[in-house]
């Protein structure tokens, strides 16, 4: 993963209905750095990474990438991106294999049935193969929604609470997925509720609640 | 790209046949539909051989739309529209191959099935190739024009019906042309100028829905 | 150039248009009642009784330019949502929900004055004719249309939900047109068409142009009113509205 | 007086004339009223959103 | 008792004004589906008259069909429905409230709208009167009998279609009867008996079927 | 909350699809005492917790309430029970306000208004009153569902993961409130992945994830 990249805004501003959830919101987050997203509930964290993703269009301002705004190069930004939501994007009518190959393949790197059960392995779910999603408890879910990470190419990942609904072990084997990525090179964005040792002396910290959001370098 | 079309179709079909009830029912809806009405009429068979291809075509516009709902909103429901939306590839193709895979579960049994419905009012054998002809070029408009109202409606609480009011008016001209081909084949006109405008139709609505349902969907998906 | 730019980007913003909008209201509602008072005076003491129709013809002159309201206003909506697209302009969309109901109103009066002179003339309330048809699908348009953004809760999407479906739905219209036409073997029409008496009297022309003009100046006016409305449902957090209504209160 | 009934009665048109001028009067009346009340309701609206905040302050 | 079910109403009535277009759009379904068939079938108003008892009886089934799929949906998914299993209350009377509110939703405004859409088939006064009350009675047996259908297909993936081929063998006798009082009373016979038996189809699923809906809700939260 | 009631298991053995999750688990829950479960993802945390709530059937083995099999006094024991299973059930078209009045109509004790804004100030929504559910964040929706805590009249509270998606203070408003709960001598049944300082030192605490549950008295 040698080239390196760039994400920035600059006066991002977003609002939700008719409140204003923050302004003025100016950070730039490089290769192999991680930041950590802040706020109590309904402070606009999820608002933020949508719309650092590109499914919102923010009130005034710009998400640059590379020093482009992402809505001009949405295919080669969308190339660099893994974005994973509180939704788990997982069909549950087909099993956990079903869904990451054709996962896979709509992101445009289709893998074989190998490396999928390999991939099954790493997120701890083997044995539990034929079943169709839906019928898997929530934590299960989530790990086979996490595992497109295991997989990614991506150098930008955009985690909305991923630790939620994951087990001690599952947190753990994700951590360290995490910084092995930003080791690589990779960028991530997070948050969550939960304390978790990889975001203490992180990077870069963003907590959102007040008016102008507070951007700490460390 | 092409890759990902093809494994989209692959992937909904897997799931429509998985659950081999969805293939049937729109199928079993269209019979029940087209089944109704001598029921509600009575069984005078001049009279039904008048209203046949009425209501063949309109059992399945009535199909069809009713199936539309699902078109987007599993997806929309579970998250795989926004990573859809994130993917790189263009939006237009995966609605696309949403909207092949979506005909292919819905429309073609459609298709198949109704010859053996055109018996049952007592057609023609040419009135039903031109039946069936009528059905292979305009299902397929149908369900591009319905992706857009899929689309616009995508994550409201009254979905369903909504997409009918939406979706209705824009398929009228379909309707007539299609139940148009085979009264004008049964009273002896030739159904071919409906057909060929049935086709071109078609043509345009493939150049130009994907745009504005993909356009839709991203409006939806704020 | 630059300037002229600026003053209609001026315009295109709902704190600026709020009181333009408030000032032509009340010059077109005037305009309405004074055109559509002529107009009724003309179309029951000065235009003449129809030969063949007696009285019963006086429902033209409602009945027409109800009909050209309804489909102009499909148009015009749609160039709204046409610009709003393009230039992402918040009034566009705000205009083009404020016509709807306008729109709509008159594509039911058409329908209605329609069926209340077939009943003398044809003997029937309806006939599936081509051109009731598609004045049919154009009423279904207009609540389709209204249906959808009423049913979005959001109001940036219900705003570019709306544009697509008014595009998506004007290219329809024509097809509509020409396709029920095509349709249609029964030619009823034939009865519609007063063009075969081209000689149509000049007054009863005059009298359907100057309710023509009324039922337009009526329309701008609830246009014009209705966005306000919506203006102040949208802005209702912002300072200026505050203030505005602040001092009224 | 009698010629102006006449005139009412247009011919033996009464009802489609009246019915169709009279709905389109009614429809055209009401549109305004009901404008009238949905911007005094939105009016009523702002005016408390405002007292809640002088009361706030 | 009495007032959760009163309770529940509310909120159901409340929900659907919320977004008003919901009463409208199963109204305006009903009406483009009943204006559809002229468009299919032709213009001669000789036909339409003698299909209109049946086009509106399966235009107003299909409506309150499709707006079935609804009724239990939004409850299960959002985790309502668990908290009303639940609740202390007998669970048949909670759907019997559920019902109601659905009816008041979707099934009267079908009831009103009908007399209009039977002049545009050029039906007489007489045989409009004795729709609506075929409608009146034959309407609410529809949303009880579609309850059952709307449970037990819950949360299936393919729930509208299915609903329909559930529901729809069960319709057909109210479909007859309904169908069949118009059409006896424009054929000069008279329509009494027809709605004698409409009124006591109603009864009989007023007792029946809150039973067996709860006892498909329960199976279906499993 | 005078009356002592007693939550009891007999041979409790539950099952999904073609696995067995756990067999012959045998414990007792009295009133003041907090029943903390725990696992991995997927050992069948949710499925023991609906089995408790009456909402699935036990492959064998019962579930007693005051000594009674609960599907014989079905509306005796929901009328004590109070269920917040991993969905919130919240109408999304509906505000705060209204979602809980209507839910506690049909629970049996309709609130006023009063109340319900009280509630709302409670959980610290106010401010979000007019905006339909649907429009809150993930958190927000979680406050609201967990509302019902603050005004249930129920002995038993049965909780599935109650802890996610809240930020931290609301983590321990909730805590307090369980406390508040099991002093006036109710019951809790709960599980989580988070650390919170309300288990540890838990009278009750039942281990899934092997064969035969670990059932442990403090
Ligand atoms: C339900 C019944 C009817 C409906 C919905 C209806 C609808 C319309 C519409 C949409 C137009 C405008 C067409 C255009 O400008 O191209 C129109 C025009 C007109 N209609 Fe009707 N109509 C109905 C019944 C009638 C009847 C019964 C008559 C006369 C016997 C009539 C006479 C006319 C005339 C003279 C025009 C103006 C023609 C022109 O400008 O080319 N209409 N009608
Ligand atoms: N309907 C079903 N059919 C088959 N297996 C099922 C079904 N529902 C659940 N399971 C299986 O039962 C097991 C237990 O699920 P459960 O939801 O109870 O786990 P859990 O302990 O709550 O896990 P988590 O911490 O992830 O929420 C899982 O392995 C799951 O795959
Ligand atoms: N469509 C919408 N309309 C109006 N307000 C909205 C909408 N979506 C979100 N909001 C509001 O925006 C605010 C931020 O929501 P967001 O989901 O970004 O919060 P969050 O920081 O992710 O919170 P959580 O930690 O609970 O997930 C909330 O107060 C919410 O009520
Ligand atoms: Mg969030
Ligand atoms: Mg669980």
């Amino acid at each position: 993963m040698n080239p390196t990249h760039r994400l920035e805004t600059s006066k991002l501003c977003c609002s939700r209905g008719d409140r204003r959830l923050f302004r003025c919101l100016d950070f730039s987050l490089e290769s192999g750095q991680l930041m950590y997203l802040r706020g109590p509930n309904g402070s606009g964290k999820t608002t933020l990474l949508r719309t650092l993703a590109g499914l919102l269009q923010p009130e005034s301002g710009e998400v640059l990438w590379n020093g482009e705004p992402i809505q001009r190069q949405r295919d080669a930004f969308h190339n660099e991106l893994l974005y994973l939501g509180h939704l788990n994007a997982l069909k549950g009518d087909l099993n956990a294999i079903e869904n990451l190959r054709m996962d896979g393949a709509v992101r445009g790197h289709a893998m074989d049935e190998q490396a999928t059960w390999r991939l099954l392995g790493d997120i701890g779910l083997i044995g539990h193969e034929d079943l169709p999603i839906k019928h898997l408890s929530q934590g299960q879910k989530r790990r086979v929604a996490l595992a497109r990470l295991w997989c990614s190419r991506a150098a930008l990942w955009i985690l909305d609470e991923p630790f939620s609904a994951l087990d001690v072990t599952a947190v753990n084997t994700l951590q360290a997925v995490i910084r092995n990525h930003l080791a690589r090179g990779g960028m991530v964005i997070l948050t969550t509720h939960q304390e978790v040792d990889l975001t203490s002396g992180t990077v870069c910290c963003v907590t959102l609640g007040a008016e102008t959001p507070e951007v700490s370098h460390a | 790209m092409l890759e990902a079309l093809f494994w989209i179709v692959r992937r909904d079909v897997t799931i429509a046949l998985r659950r081999r009830t969805d293939v049937f029912t729109t199928l079993i809806f269209f019979l029940i539909v087209v089944s109704l009405f001598p029921l509600g009429i009575g069984p005078e068979l001049d009279t039904l051989r008048l209203i046949a291809p009425g209501v063949v075509w309109v059992g399945a516009l009535l199909a069809s739309m009713l199936a539309l709902e699902q078109l987007f909103l599993a997806d929309h429901r579970d998250g795989t529209l926004e990573q859809m939306l994130l993917a790189p590839q263009p939006l237009p193709v995966l609605v696309i191959s949403k909207v092949i895979a979506h005909w292919l579960i819905t429309g073609l049994p459609l298709v198949i099935m109704a010859p053996v419905l055109g018996l049952q009012y007592d057609l023609s054998a040419e009135a039903l190739t031109v039946m069936v002809g009528s059905l292979l070029l305009g299902t397929p408009t149908l369900s591009l024009l319905g992706a857009i109202g899929a689309a616009l409606t995508l994550g409201l609480r009254s979905g369903g019906v909504l997409v009918a009011l939406l979706v209705l008016p824009l398929y009228i001209p379909v309707l007539i042309f299609g139940a148009g081909a085979v009264e004008a084949t049964t009273s002896g006109l030739g159904g071919g100028a409906h057909l060929s405008m049935l086709g071109a139709i078609l043509l345009a609505a493939l150049l130009g829905t994907p745009l504005a349902t993909a356009a839709a969907l991203r409006v939806a998906s704020e | 150039m630059q300037n002229r730019l600026i003053n209609w980007f001026k315009f295109s913003s709902p704190a600026t248009f709020y009181p333009l909008a408030g000032r032509l209201a009340p010059i077109f509602r005037v305009l309405a009642i004074v055109l559509i008072g002529i107009g009724l005076y003309m179309s029951f003491f000065v235009a003449p009784v129809d030969y063949k129709q007696g009285d019963g013809y006086r429902i033209i002159f409602i009945h027409v330019p109800a009909s050209w309201m309804s489909m102009f206003i499909y148009l015009v909506m749609a160039g709204w949502s046409a610009i709003g697209l393009i230039f992402n302009t918040r009034l566009s969309a705000m205009m083009a929900q404020a016509l709807a109901p306008t729109g709509a109103m008159f594509a039911f009066v058409s329908l209605w004055t329609g069926s209340f002179w077939g009943k003398p003339m044809w003997g029937t309330w309806w006939v599936w004719d081509a051109r009731i048809t598609s004045e049919l699908i154009l009423l279904f348009l207009y609540l389709g249309y209204m249906a959808l953004v009423g049913a979005t809760d959001d109001r940036r999407r219900a705003d570019r939900a709306g544009a697509i479906l008014l595009l998506v739905g004007v290219v329809n219209v024509p097809i509509i047109y020409f396709s029920v036409k095509w349709w249609n073997t029964l030619h009823q029409g034939a009865t519609i068409r007063m063009n075969g008496q081209t000689s149509m009297d000049e007054t009863m022309l005059l009298t359907m142009l100057i309710m023509a003009l009324g039922f337009w100046a009526y329309s701008i006016a609830a246009a014009m009113v209705r966005i306000r409305a919506i203006i102040l449902e949208r802005e209702a957090g912002a300072i200026w509205v505050r203030e505005l209504i602040g001092e009224r209160a | 007086m009698s010629s102006i009934l006449e005139k009412l009665n247009m011919g033996k048109y009464a009802l489609y004339v009246w019915g169709s001028f009279g709905v389109t009067a009614a429809c055209m009346i009401l549109e305004p009223l009901l404008l009238r009340s949905r911007t005094a309701r939105i009016r009523h609206q702002i005016a408390r959103l405002n007292r809640l905040e002088t009361n706030k302050r």
